[in-house]
């Protein structure tokens, strides 16, 4: 996998996710999906401007708000939708649907802050491997509220594991305000533990591109954890259509949507021909999803393999 | 006729109104949000310095339960998917379940943990498991599960405010929509309740022969349960007599027994993994109860994670034409 | 003759000489100290860089074998307490068991993670503890428990090298002193072994009339069922069959149910509470396995927290007399 | 209850600490208790210092290592000479043992950490009652590995709870020393969640006393909680006999012996009064403790109540 740093590209990504997304919540009425999603529509630059950074075989652990992490990172859009769906051709073959996405070096999971030690562990194996990888984890504000994060923050940054924790403050865990759910600072918090850490209140994929950087350099380098702090907002509800917050609050939010941001700065022709292309995209990502199989009760398989 | 989520809100604004002593708290438990799965809707706004948003921190507010519970409150904790109680096992197992008995039954720890467990809702492996089985049997914790049939929001109202010791309150996700059946509407059946402070239903089809199995099962399945009884007894002739458990833990092996003595087939039912699910408690005290030629079943999920695709859960998770098969299965017997 | 502890100790060597992938990490587990329990002597001074102090984090360090056994590495993990098991409920359960079976089968979660559990030491109601039963049936998560019989060192080094999938590995406290049984020199004892990585052994007083009782059970409750079926031969004529699991879940009931065709009787004893411990799903199955005229009786813990006290625990916690008497029971029905 | 600030009465309770753990150490050989213990000799002023300005209705919560903290607050001796020995007359009727002490508003429990969230509910209890009662928590450097620990600290700052954490900074959990277990900062793992806090790396009693008066005094006027770090040592084994520590380096540490140093402050002929009257003291509590008759298994009560 390459990951571009082309202004275009960056553009690209954060729109295949936005329109990725949309559509899954523009389907769901109609029953195509089953079950629950969490859009990540209005964050996209942080995904998009961190994981530009990455290198083939970097590890990224992601969260119940993984679609756009896992596009970024280079997942098929074809295989996210079939996975929705249910269908046999899904990431994971319709057993983990939206929150459980496994494949090459991506993780995601839906248990709030657990993912966090896994992400620990998988630090000390590349570091034990001297493998050169590192891993990323992305958390969210509300995540903070678990206790396994500090137990991992603590033996990152006592082991110096090459671990980059990006942590999306979007302000809101589910329908709950920060202000309600976090005490003290969020950036004193890694601090405290040893992690230099940086924030940044911005939905601009190039600062935030830029801002990564340094901490993937370190991190790289081999001088242990470092934590990024995004100050976010995302435009849709928490997942389908439970939203309860002040609308004008996000109309405010949305005039730093970070697409059109990042867009006036590009040739309006290339943005234009980019949107017909990711317009095509997804339309034949979720056309051949929905042609695909469903997923075969027969397939599943039990939960302990033979032994060797 | 209500619904069981109303009956549970209902509940709860009860308790609160009726003891000061009462708090609930929970993740995004506050108006106009009202809970994940709308239970506590309209609890803040009346009882605003009562019921308290939490952080996500299921094992640290289970905890605080405790700690409120042992200096006299009485806290209700809502944890927003049964999935998340494997992080509060320690709270509850090491904490909640042996201060009383510890401190020499100086102290009582008067908590009540709500929440809802079950699948077929497509949530996928974490958000969609019945996990009660891996906290029944922990000595000084009570577990108990509503049903739809006649109160479930008395239930609820007991074990906050009439009970001393901690409760993992387990309302399955499916039942909130469902209507509450009191047991003098069940026309189609003959109801009664035992004695005791969480009863057991004994349910047969009203005018039926003598029933030659009895079905052991709480929660949803209960619901499945009666589908199937009546579905065997159309279609089959094969009469049941369900036995609907309310509190899980400790097992109360007495109704069943009672009704195994003049049936001798037993069916346990139950959302959860088969193996050391509810139903092996039931099936090893009726082989205990020594009743002679028992003959006895389980119904449960097959030992797997819950997928989330609609057609590999409905694989995973016990289905009313396996109550079916496994009652047919064990007639012929 | 080696003792238990030397034998795991020894596996813990081997398999780090074996495997480079191979890491052990708990709490306290460097030299000169090498443990609570002393399991890891000597490992941090051979392979320094292998085995990790790490803070008192059980939860914290559980994930991180599961993250460690996702990325290629084999971890075992101990933690000091077997109570303390409750932290990592939620590693265990929700991530470790799930993630190769959620992924598609595309990742593997080679992981052990051992613990000492078991009481008769007077450390009290949160040292004290058996608390395996409540991670039986976790979908995904392979339960085994160590016993004197045969080769305790190799059936670690088995769950570290060879198995995949990630391990719960139960060790009871009291065994660690014990001399570990070649079935060979089990002189007193007809010895066999079941096929199986993970295998089961039946005993049976060598020389003696057939056995009318089958005794079920594991881990430290093996040594006391010998004592007791001992003296329930010589002092009583009455003669059993032990069957001697050591993998617990998932529960493969095949060797107590041939054993059980035989003698139509089942006594399972285990340390742990009586309530939906392991011997319910032996007697469920037992029940499942349509024997005719099945006769059974569980031996447990009273399902009571363990008190410290010396006289208290000993009242808590199963006995060989209750062993003694309940075969006896058992004999007579 | 009543606590007093007198020097001498801070040098009473810090000698009946040692006398009672040294005696319990000493008979531990002898078969006298069963299971296991963990002494407070050296941190003796911790626990003196700090609950010396208790108030009646205050609630302690403490952890494995309790008996000085037990005594201190002024639990009665014999009581917790005969939990040891698991004798009806001991403070929780030897249900409970060395490390599960429960007696008024005192609670104590060995797992690590998993106390915090319960002092947090206590201090919420409090504080919803009115009560003007605080909760005053200890915990150990080793427990700072515990993630209960940090929901716990966000709670409590974030409602402003009457909670007082005490952290006994022991530099040592068990075996392990806490540059293996901690990175970062203690103090700053406080302030992170918007607690203030103090450290002082010291022995003295007066010190101890004087630095925690003005923490009691903010608890309790409401400003929420606060945090004392106290840097200390203990001297004898982490339980009975397993000791890996450097012989050196606890000769350099008992040259600030609590006890010699706050007793150099003090009339000799009075210490010397106190020393026999506490001797007796001990004497006296352990004698009746070993008279009195053990448990009785027929008092086991079930562990749940009947209902109302
Ligand atoms: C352990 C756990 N607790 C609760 C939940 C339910 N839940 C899912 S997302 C969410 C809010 C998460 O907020 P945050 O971490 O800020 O991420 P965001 O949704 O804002 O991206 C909650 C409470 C969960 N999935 N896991
Ligand atoms: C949850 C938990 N994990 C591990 C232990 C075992 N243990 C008892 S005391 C101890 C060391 C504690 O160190 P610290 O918190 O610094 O307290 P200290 O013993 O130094 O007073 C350990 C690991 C425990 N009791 N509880
Ligand atoms: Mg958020
Ligand atoms: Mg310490």
């Amino acid at each position: 996998m390459t990951y571009s740093s082309d202004p275009l590209e960056l553009y690209r990504q954060m729109l295949r996710i936005r329109r990725f997304e949309e559509t899954v919540l523009d389907n769901f009425p109609r029953g195509l999906f089953f079950g629950t999603t969490h859009t990540y529509i209005g964050q996209e630059a942080d995904a998009v401007g961190v994981l530009s950074h990455l290198q083939e075989g970097d590890v990224v652990v992601s969260n119940h708000r993984c679609h756009g992490h896992f596009l970024a990172y280079g997942g098929s859009m074809h295989a996210l939708a079939a996975e929705l769906m249910g269908r046999a051709t899904g990431v994971c073959g319709g057993r983990g649907g939206s929150q459980h996405i496994q494949w090459r070096d991506f993780y995601a999971s839906g248990i709030l802050g657990g993912t966090l030690p896994l992400a620990t562990g998988m630090a000390l194996a590349e570091k034990a491997r001297r493998s050169g990888r590192l891993v990323v984890a992305f958390l969210g504000d509300g995540a903070l509220g678990q206790g396994a994060v500090y137990e991992s923050l603590n033996m990152a940054a006592l082991w110096h594991l090459p671990l980059l924790l990006v942590l999306e403050n979007n302000r809101y865990a589910q329908s709950t305000p920060i202000t309600l759910n976090l005490a003290g600072d969020i950036l004193a918090r890694f601090q405290a533990f040893g992690i230099p850490a940086e924030e940044r209140d911005t939905t601009d994929v190039l600062e935030i591109r830029e801002m990564a950087q340094q901490a993937f350099q370190a991190v790289r380098a081999g001088e242990g954890p470092r934590a990024l702090v995004i100050h976010t907002y995302r435009f849709a509800p928490h997942s389908k259509g439970d939203d309860t917050r002040d609308p004008q609050e996000i109309a405010r939010y949305r005039e730093r949507d970070p697409l059109p941001l990042h867009a006036s700065r590009l040739d309006p022709e290339a943005v234009q021909k980019v949107q017909a292309e990711v317009e095509h995209e997804v339309a034949a990502a979720f056309q051949r999803a929905e042609g695909d199989s469903a997923a075969n009760p027969a397939s599943l398989t039990p939960p302990l393999g033979a032994m060797s | 006729m209500t619904t069981v989520l109303k009956a549970l809100n209902a509940a709860l604004h009860f308790c609160l109104a009726e003891d000061p002593g009462v708090y609930f708290l929970g993740e995004d438990v506050l108006d106009p949000y009202g809970g994940a799965f709308k239970v506590s809707q309209g609890l803040s706004t009346a009882y605003a310095d009562r019921v308290i948003a939490t952080p996500i921190s299921e094992g640290g507010i289970v905890g605080l339960g405790v700690g409120m519970a042992l200096r006299g409150l009485r806290p209700v904790v809502e944890i927003m998917f049964g999935d998340f109680i494997t992080l509060a096992m320690d709270q509850l197992i090491n904490h909640a379940a042996k201060m009383r008995w510890m401190s020499n039954d100086r102290v009582r720890v008067p908590l009540v943990v709500r929440t809802p467990m079950g699948g077929r809702r497509g949530y996928g492996p974490t958000h969609s498991q019945t996990l009660e089985k891996h906290l029944l049997g922990a000595p000084g914790l009570r577990v108990i599960a509503a049903c739809t049939l006649d109160d479930p929001g008395g239930l609820l109202q007991k074990a906050v405010l009439r009970d001393d010791d901690p409760v993992l309150f387990i309302e399955h996700k499916l039942m909130y929509t469902r209507g509450v059946l009191a047991l003098s509407d069940l026309e189609e059946w003959q109801a009664e309740r035992t004695d005791g402070v969480y009863p057991a239903y004994r349910l047969r089809i009203a005018g039926a022969p003598a029933p030659t199995i009895t079905v052991a099962t709480y929660g949803y399945m209960a619901e499945m349960a009666r589908e199937a009884a009546l579905r065997l007894a159309y279609q089959h002739e094969v009469f049941t007599e369900l036995v609907v458990y309310t509190q899980l833990s400790p097992f109360e092996p007495e109704p069943v027994l009672e009704s195994l003595r003049r049936t001798g087939r037993l069916l346990a039912l139950e959302e959860g993994g088969r193996t050391l699910g509810w139903g092996a408690e039931v099936l090893a005290q009726a082989v205990e109860g020594d009743l002679g030629g028992l003959r006895a079943a389980r119904v449960a999920a097959r030992d797997m994670p819950i997928p989330a695709a609609a057609m590999l859960e409905a694989q995973v998770l016990p289905q009313a034409d396996d109550i079916l098969q496994a009652a047919l299965d064990l007639a012929r017997k």
